[in-house]
């Protein structure tokens, strides 16, 4: 079966799944208490009964579940997100502005993770049974009990309050006019602590499954073969066992890069960073279902999308899966 | 001088082990061109002595004491590095798994010219023409397309000959080989215990052939050491050894082999317990969306009959679809054509529910004495659940359990004991008891003592043997050991790629095998010759 | 099993602190004479200036210490529980889709996907949001956000297992279906759910307290995430109204993952058999 | 006066869109209020001041108002502004779109320009507070140029609003910030000084206080941070606080307490709650010590207000009394805070401290913006906390909370509570329509008196919320609404 395959068969799967995503948020967000007419009416600061009419018609609220949901379904069929009206711009809009930055973010914390995650457990695996081994699994197993949220606050204190070392929100530094390379950096040194504090918990589930995995596939009998050609120890393990190790990582690791789309709310909010994850979390309280939903679709989408890429990577990676059929 | 000596040698345990060490002062050589046999039973410490020689004894296991002198070096003292530089050079190994011992992501070429970069031998290139010559050498087919394959896209003989390569890469004058034939099918066997003599004549390589199989023994060996416990027991050239055993355990392991020696034919039986009918299993794996689906035939229009108080041996090279003829005749495999008449009635167009009443006549003795039993059940449990759920009540059942317990030689008091807290072979008996404890008129014996060691499996012949007699039992026994199959048989059904190739009587099937492909079965088993002429 | 659990020092450490959680959560009533709502000093009162009030006091001078008991309550209750309907969830699912294959298994592991695919921290927050925040709401939000790997660990479990000779006995001895899996399968299966469970529990507690920290907690428990929420915007002029939660959320789930590592290498017997390799 | 200069200024939480015609909340007019403009500002003693209309006359009767505007005023596009962009907007536009600004114009008859800079409201009865409809929030003037004939909602240029305000509209980066830019051709010499405004997005209370903290914005307009972190910043080297620039909205807090039905019916129960709660605690720990303690329903900043009334102090003793007099059976009642935040957060659990305190079976609703919104506008909660601007006149921002004819299901801004006292009906419609001052203050003096003995909500206190800026932003806060005014007059010392 060719990687072509693969995608047109997984690319279909994911059709049905984000209509199917749709449909049960639709509902979802449809039981909540709350309206989202009442909501914008309240907001204005007064309200009476004719402009709550009025907004309900705007949105389509005055017409019956059904034909609510059908006409979302045809319009998300359409690849149309729909019309967030607390915002007043198209929902593709609204999520397409902000989407470039929680990819940044997630995709930094996600390489950081990895690429530290890995090392480390390489180098704990390396060690195993030594202090400095015990050292770096303790340290990921205090990452991994630390809550996300608490670990953000505490940097945010330290290094951009007491240190004044690295900016503690938001994106870039406003209207500093920088461009070209110096926008980049302005951009990365706002970015250090988001991703950091977001990688670390992954990092820690990284390394700890890449120790595991490491010690595992050390025990397996190819191993000893290789030993028994005179190989070294450190070829032993860059040639034979992390190639192997690292498939469970790699499987891990492509379900988690998509959930971290979703996930990243939390970093978002304490880090002020504008992205989707809040966008989604303001959205909620203002009942705004367009917003939501698209929300939802698209990071629904992103892991469906990490997951067939890891799919892919998978394939090259080990030749023994898509011949085996 | 001998290409190694070995002198004193000891090598201790960890704390907590079975025992204080693994080896126990055991000394020998080893002379250019000759291959030395190590014989023992299972932890007898021939794998440690490998190791060890090889600097790769597992964490915890050490030398404590002795020498082996390698091309006048004490490889044993030497500083890592050193040893590292001896590894895959001088000294190569080879192992017994060859399904695992290859790297799965790795081609072929690249794993064998791994061993000249490991030493900084050659080119690139050079690496790879070498490569290429050595895989020809060990007779690969295609040896273009071999070192571009993975290992998964190899058989286990065949990688086991990729293995082989690995080791005379660099032309060692020391060739270990830890059981390297033990998981390969007869004939697979036979083709690289020759192409080892091969190796030997051409290179004159020295060969420390590590094996429990007396049978290899006969094939290869120019001299032989048996281990027991750590310790040599005996030593010799091989031939002596095979028909003059001089120690007690030498003996009592030669004795366990089943020889090739038929026992009485007896009266063939006129009433049929099994009868099948033209069975046919196709399995189809893969498919879906799409891809294609892939069509094994296992069984393909089988008939043949056991008749009652007989034992049919079925055997056949691995993959014939031994096994899955025999899960249909108990219906744990639903056939896609044909009938499975027992006592007259037909297993196969019963519906689950009619099955499961029916279930008691037909009964297996399942293969792995370990998978078989429920870990977190009790013996009782496992002997008394099927009675139970037939009818029988709950007391009886429980009496009934016991006494079998007795009659495969365990005692009553097994009952309340876990499966691990049991031996391979007490479990396998376990496994007959609870067959029995069904009252079936037919037992299938699916590779009842493959996985058993020879003393253990005599017993288990011995104990299946006293059954048939006792209760008049019909036993379907399935086997790839064509030498066990003559101990136990009346008739013996031949299998090849499903297709039932030859039935008839021990006494024909030996002696006057009809088809090739029983002759060519025959002939493989290790050290026919020798058993032939110890059965004469 | 428990020699192998008791040797494992790391192990040992997380059942003494887990104890220790425990039995400050059973017995707060009886440490505290008032509860953690209760306003008893003045506020911003620095830890370990005042007798009877160690920890100090928050933004309405109320006793952090009894809030940090209480609060264990709280998070281990909904970690308990919400582990626990997880596994009612995600073990009868895993086991019949590993049991019985073909389109069952088909069926439950595209709803398991489902469930996968859409991002499960936003959807507790919706979940929470839309039933609005009570220890029930929360409880069954993180339920449904952390099943699905339940489910695929006990149908991959149930599938080997389904598998293992010992099932085929069990058919031959002319069991029922359901009844094998119930008495010869599941029980083979126990061991990875308990370590998985353990874990589980622990990451419960972080989600509780990551929806609490959002203003998603239940207004009228107290709970550590709550309290974290409550104090961060004054982070900087109390430190320790969100340090010592944060301590206490970390020490909590770090005993619960040394307890869930130490079974995982007493029950796993994947290790014991590396010890012999 | 120093021209130049950039300022930023956060805003919390995002506004949802920067057309004020369409959208007026806090947020919007925060930033919108730079772009656009209406006819008159509104100095701290609420005294009508010149913005559109350099001038205005009222007739003695109370019903003609006449504005003069301001010659060669052109909108952001380059476009003129008339009088006719101001009748499109009062009498078109806002008409359909502005529900608070429609109770108003309930009394005019008719919105004249007799030329391109005159502009007349005929009123069909006389109604006292009038003359404070014409603030940026309540009357936006919008460009007419653009949206007659239009769908307003959907009209494109909503994205780039068009005012005649001393900013001009350029970006809108969502999430992060707005940027205005200095109007070259505004109509007031020399004004605006600053060259540029930055409004900041920064969703986490803590964060807009670090961003403070290390100067990266200059402005925090008042309860963009926790009043926890209020003393801490104020009491940084060069930080200034002022509490002005309220006066006109005069926020007051109280929690509405449902009269139809439940223990909260009782007279005696609302006056229990009243008594049981100890607001002096709240003010000086939730609140640091802003605001004041209410003494009823009209905020003491606003016209009009009495002090002659009934004072509910901390008492729990009389307030258990009440409860056993009326036989309160430990009913649950829940409270519903106002989801904006720890302050109220904190603020509910104090009061469901005090409630438990006196026997009452107290606990909170937990719930967000939307629930909010949807609960008390639906009735559906015991108490309820909230609070509203009072538009500098009790006609406008008080009496819509107690009249019955605010009862009305849909919308969280009126008789929530569900009071009904007719004979106090009629004394609210009489004190609006009445021209003198003296008359009014007399009127409404007698209003609040009653009111408070009925309780029908329990009134907490006037909130006070500081805006805190770097001491070099000069006159940023000049009128009764604050830099919701747009930073028009101020400017940065160098
Ligand atoms: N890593 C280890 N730690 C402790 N004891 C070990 C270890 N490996 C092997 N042993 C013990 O050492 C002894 C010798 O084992 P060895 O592997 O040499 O046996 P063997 O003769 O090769 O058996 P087999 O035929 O089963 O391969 C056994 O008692 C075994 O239990
Ligand atoms: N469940 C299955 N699904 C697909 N193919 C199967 C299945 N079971 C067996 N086969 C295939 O059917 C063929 C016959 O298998 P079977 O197990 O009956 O062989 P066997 O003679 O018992 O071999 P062995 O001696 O190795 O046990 C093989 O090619 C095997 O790969
Ligand atoms: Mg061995
Ligand atoms: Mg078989």
């Amino acid at each position: 079966m060719s990687i072509v395959t693969v995608i047109l068969s997984r690319a279909f799967k994911a059709f049905v799944t984000l209509l199917a995503i749709a449909v049960l948020n639709f509902c979802l967000l449809h039981a909540a208490p709350g309206d989202p007419a009442v909501v914008l009416a309240g907001e204005a600061g007064a309200a009476d009964e004719q402009m709550i009419e009025q907004l309900r018609e705007r949105f389509g609220l005055d017409q019956p579940f059904h034909v609510q949901l059908g006409k979302y379904v045809g319009s998300v069929l359409t690849l149309d997100l729909g019309y967030s009206f607390r915002q007043g711009a198209p929902v593709a809009q609204l999520i397409a502005e902000r989407l470039p930055a929680t990819l940044l973010l997630t995709l930094t914390a996600f390489v950081i993770s990895l690429v530290l995650g890995i090392a480390f457990g390489v180098a704990a695996s390396a060690r195993v049974g030594k202090a400095s081994d015990s050292l770096l699994t303790t340290l990921a197993l205090l990452f991994y009990a630390t809550p996300l949220y608490w670990a953000a606050l505490m940097a945010v204190l330290i290094f951009s309050v007491w240190l004044g070392w690295l900016p503690g929100f938001g994106y870039e530094t406003v209207g500093a006019g920088y461009t070209g390379l110096a926008r980049a950096f302005d951009i990365a040194k706002h970015l250090v602590l988001p991703a950091l504090t977001l990688g670390l918990f992954f990092m820690a589930v990284y390394m700890r499954m890449t120790r595991a995995s490491m010690l595992e596939v050390s025990q397996l009998d190819f191993v000893k073969t290789a030993k028994a050609k005179g190989l070294s120890g450190p070829a032993i393990r860059r040639r034979h066992i992390l190639r192997n190790a690292i498939l469970p990582v790699v499987t891990l690791a492509g379900l988690q890069a998509g959930q971290l789309v979703g996930g990243a709310v939390l970093t978002e909010t304490v880090f002020a960073w504008p992205g989707i994850g809040r966008l989604m979390f303001e959205s909620l309280a203002a009942r705004d279902y367009n917003t939501i939903l698209g929300v939802f679709l698209v990071s629904a989408a992103m892991v469906i999308l990490f997951n067939i890429v890891t799919d892919i990577v998978y394939r090259l990676v080990d030749p023994r899966i898509g011949a085996k059929a | 001088m001998s290409t190694l000596s070995i002198e004193h040698l000891s090598i201790g345990l960890p704390q907590g082990a079975d025992r204080a060490f693994a080896v126990e002062d055991v000394s020998f050589a080893i002379e250019k061109g000759e291959i030395l046999c190590v014989v023992g039973e299972s932890g007898s410490g021939k794998s440690m002595t490998a190791n060890a020689l090889m600097g790769l004894l597992p964490p915890g296991v050490t030398v404590k004491s002795g020498r082996a002198l390698f091309e006048s070096r004490d490889i044993l003292r030497l500083p890592e590095a050193e040893k590292q530089a001896l590894r895959g050079a001088r000294i190569a190994m080879i192992f017994q798994e060859p399904m695992t011992a290859l790297n799965p992501l790795m081609r072929i070429g690249e794993q064998i010219a791994e061993v000249f970069a490991a030493h900084d031998r050659f080119s690139q290139q050079e690496r790879r023409d070498k490569a290429l010559n050595l895989v020809r050498e060990v007779g690969l087919p295609d040896p273009e397309k071999i070192i571009r394959a993975y290992p998964f896209q190899l058989s286990g003989g065949q990688r086991q000959r990729a293995m082989i390569a690995m080791a005379l890469a660099l032309e060692p004058k020391l060739l270990i080989a830890d059981e390297p034939t033990t998981a390969l099918d007869v004939t697979t066997q036979a083709q690289i215990l020759k192409l080892i003599l091969d190796l030997r004549d051409r290179r004159g390589m020295a060969v420390m052939f590590i094996t429990h199989d007396f049978g290899v023994v006969a094939e290869i060996a120019d001299q032989v050491i048996v281990m027991r416990e750590g310790r040599v027991v005996e030593r010799g050239i091989a031939a002596k050894v095979l028909t003059d055993p001089q120690h007690d355990y030498t003996r009592r392991l030669l004795d366990a082999i089943p020889t090739g020696k038929l026992p009485p034919a007896r009266a063939p039986r006129e009433v049929p317990a099994l009868e099948i009918k033209g069975l046919r299993k196709v399995y189809r794996t893969g498919g879906g969306f799409f891809r294609p689906v892939r069509e094994v035939r296992a069984v393909d229009d089988v008939s043949l009959t056991v008749g009652r108080g007989e034992v049919l041996g079925l055997v056949g090279e691995s993959g014939s679809g031994k096994s899955t003829l025999g899960r249909t005749a108990v219906r744990l495999v639903t056939p896609d054509g044909g009938q499975v008449l027992v006592g007259g009635s037909d297993l196969a167009a019963l519906s689950e529910e009619e099955l499961r009443k029916q279930r008691h006549k037909v009964q297996m003795v399942f293969q792995d004495p370990y998978a078989s039993l429920n870990p977190r059940q009790r013996i009782m449990g496992a002997l008394t659940d099927g009675p139970i759920t037939k009818g029988v009540p709950k007391a009886q059942a429980q009496a009934r359990a016991k006494e079998l317990l007795e009659i495969v030689g365990l005692g009553a008091d097994a009952a309340s004991r876990f499966p691990h807290e049991f031996s391979g072979g007490q479990r396998q008996r376990i496994g007959i008891a609870r067959a029995l404890a069904m009252d079936p008129e037919l037992i299938i014996a699916d590779e009842a003592v493959s996985a058993l060691d020879v003393s253990i499996q005599a017993q288990v012949l011995d104990l299946l043997r006293d059954l048939r007699e006792r209760f008049e039992l019909s036993i379907l026994f399935i086997t790839h050991d064509l030498r066990v199959a003559a101990q136990l048989c009346d008739r013996i059904a031949v299998m090849k790629k499903g297709k039932l190739v030859e039935i008839g009587t021990v006494h024909d099937i030996f002696l006057n095998p009809q088809q090739e492909y029983t002759r060519q079965l025959l002939a493989a088993v290790p050290g026919a010759g020798w058993a032939k002429a110890g059965a004469a | 099993m428990w020699k192998r659990f008791s040797s494992n020092i790391g192990a040992m450490l997380g059942v003494v602190l887990l104890l220790a959680v425990i039995a400050v959560a059973i017995f707060a009533p009886i440490i505290f004479s008032h509860t953690p709502w209760q306003m008893v000093q003045r506020p911003f009162l620095t830890p370990f200036t005042m007798d009877g009030l160690p920890l100090g006091t928050d933004t309405l001078g109320r006793d952090v210490a009894s809030q940090l008991a209480y609060g264990a309550r709280v998070s281990l209750l909904v970690g308990l529980v919400s582990t626990l309907v997880a596994l009612l969830i995600g073990v009868p699912l895993g086991a019949l889709a590993g049991f019985y294959g073909n389109w069952v298994d088909e069926g439950a592991m595209r709803f398991t996907e489902f469930f996968q695919t859409i991002p499960n921290f936003a959807l507790a927050i919706v979940l929470v949001a839309i039933f609005e925040p009570t220890l029930a709401s929360i409880t069954i939000a993180i339920a449904i956000v952390s099943w699905p790997p339940v489910a695929r660990l006990v149908r991959a479990e149930v599938m080997s297992v389904r598998k293992r000779e010992f099932v085929d006995a069990a058919r031959l001895a002319g069991l029922s279906r359901p009844r094998i899996l119930l008495t010869q399968v599941l029980p083979n299966t126990v061991s990875p759910i308990i370590v998985m469970a353990s874990l589980m529990v622990a990451t419960a507690i972080l989600l509780e307290s990551s929806l609490s920290f959002l203003g998603l907690g239940d207004p009228n428990a107290m709970s550590w995430g709550y309290m974290i929420g409550a104090a961060r915007t004054v982070i900087r002029s109390a430190w320790w109204l969100s340090f010592f939660p944060g301590i206490a959320i970390v020490l909590t789930v770090l005993a619960l993952n040394l307890i869930g590592e130490g079974l995982n290498d007493a029950l796993n017997p994947h290790l014991s058999r590396k010890g012999k390799a | 006066q120093q021209s130049g200069g950039r300022l930023d200024i956060v805003v919390q939480p995002e506004p949802p869109g920067l057309m004020m015609g369409l959208v007026q909340n806090g947020p919007t007019q925060l930033v919108a209020g730079d772009i656009y403009e209406s006819l008159l500002r509104y100095n701290s003693d609420l005294e009508p001041q010149p913005s559109l209309a350099e001038s205005w006359e009222i007739s003695d009767d109370g019903l003609t108002y006449t504005f003069h505007l301001h010659d060669g005023v052109k909108w952001h596009d380059g476009e003129p502004f008339t009088a006719d962009d101001v009748v499109f907007s009062a009498d078109v536009f806002l008409r359909e779109t502005h529900a608070r600004l429609r109770a108003s114009l309930a009394y005019v008859e008719s919105i004249t320009a007799p030329d391109d800079t005159t502009v007349v409201f005929q009123l069909k009865e006389p109604f006292g507070p009038f003359i404070n409809a014409f603030e940026t929030g309540t009357m936006p003037i919008v460009p007419k140029h653009i949206y007659e004939g239009t769908d307003y909602a959907t009209n494109e240029m909503n994205a780039t609003p068009i005012g005649t305000g001393p900013f001009k509209f350029d970006e809108w980066v969502k999430g992060s910030y707005i940027h205005l830019v200095k109007n070259e051709d505004y109509y007031l010499d020399g004004k605006p000084y600053l060259d540029e405004v930055y409004y900041r997005v920064i969703p986490d209370a803590a964060a807009r206080a670090v961003a403070f903290e290390t100067g990266e914005v200059d402005v925090l307009p008042g309860g963009s941070v926790e009043n926890w972190d209020v003393p801490r910043l104020t009491e940084m080297e060069g930080v200034c606080s002022t509490g002005a620039g309220w006066e006109f909205f005069a926020p007051l807090s109280w929690m509405w307490m449902n009269n139809r039905e439940g223990p909260t019916s009782d007279v005696r129960f609302r006056q229990a709650v009243m008594y049981a709660m100890d607001r002096d605690f709240v003010k000086d720990v939730v609140w640091n010590g802003f605001g004041k303690v209410a003494t009823g329903p009209v905020a003491s900043s606003t016209n009009y207000y009495s002090d002659a009334v009934t004072q509910y102090d901390h008492n729990p003793d009389k307030a258990k009394e009440l409860l056993a007099e009326m036989g309160y059976g430990g009913e649950a009642v829940r409270i519903l805070p106002l989801p904006y935040g720890e302050t109220w957060q904190r603020w509910a659990e104090a009061v469901r401290q005090n409630l438990s305190e006196v026997g009452i079976n107290a606990e909170i609703d937990s719930t967000d913006v939307a629930g909010w919104n949807e609960k008390t506008s639906q009735w559906d909660y015991d108490l309820a906390f909230t609070y509203l601007y009072q538009y500098g006149d009790p006609a406008l921002g008080v009496s819509r909370n107690y009249v019955a004819s605010q009862i009305s299901k849909g919308s969280p801004w009126n008789n929530v509570e569900g009071y009904e006292n007719p004979e106090l009906d009629a004394k609210w419609t009489a004190a609006a329509g009445m021209v003198s001052a003296e008359d009014r203050a007399a009127a409404y003096a007698e209003i609040q008196k009653e009111i408070v003995d009925d309780v029908p909500v329990a009134w907490l206190q006037e909130l006070e919320f500081p805006t805190i800026y770097r001491c070099n932003v000069k006159d940023l806060v000049t009128t009764a609404i604050g830099i919701n005014d747009g930073p028009r007059d101020a400017w940065v010392e160098e």
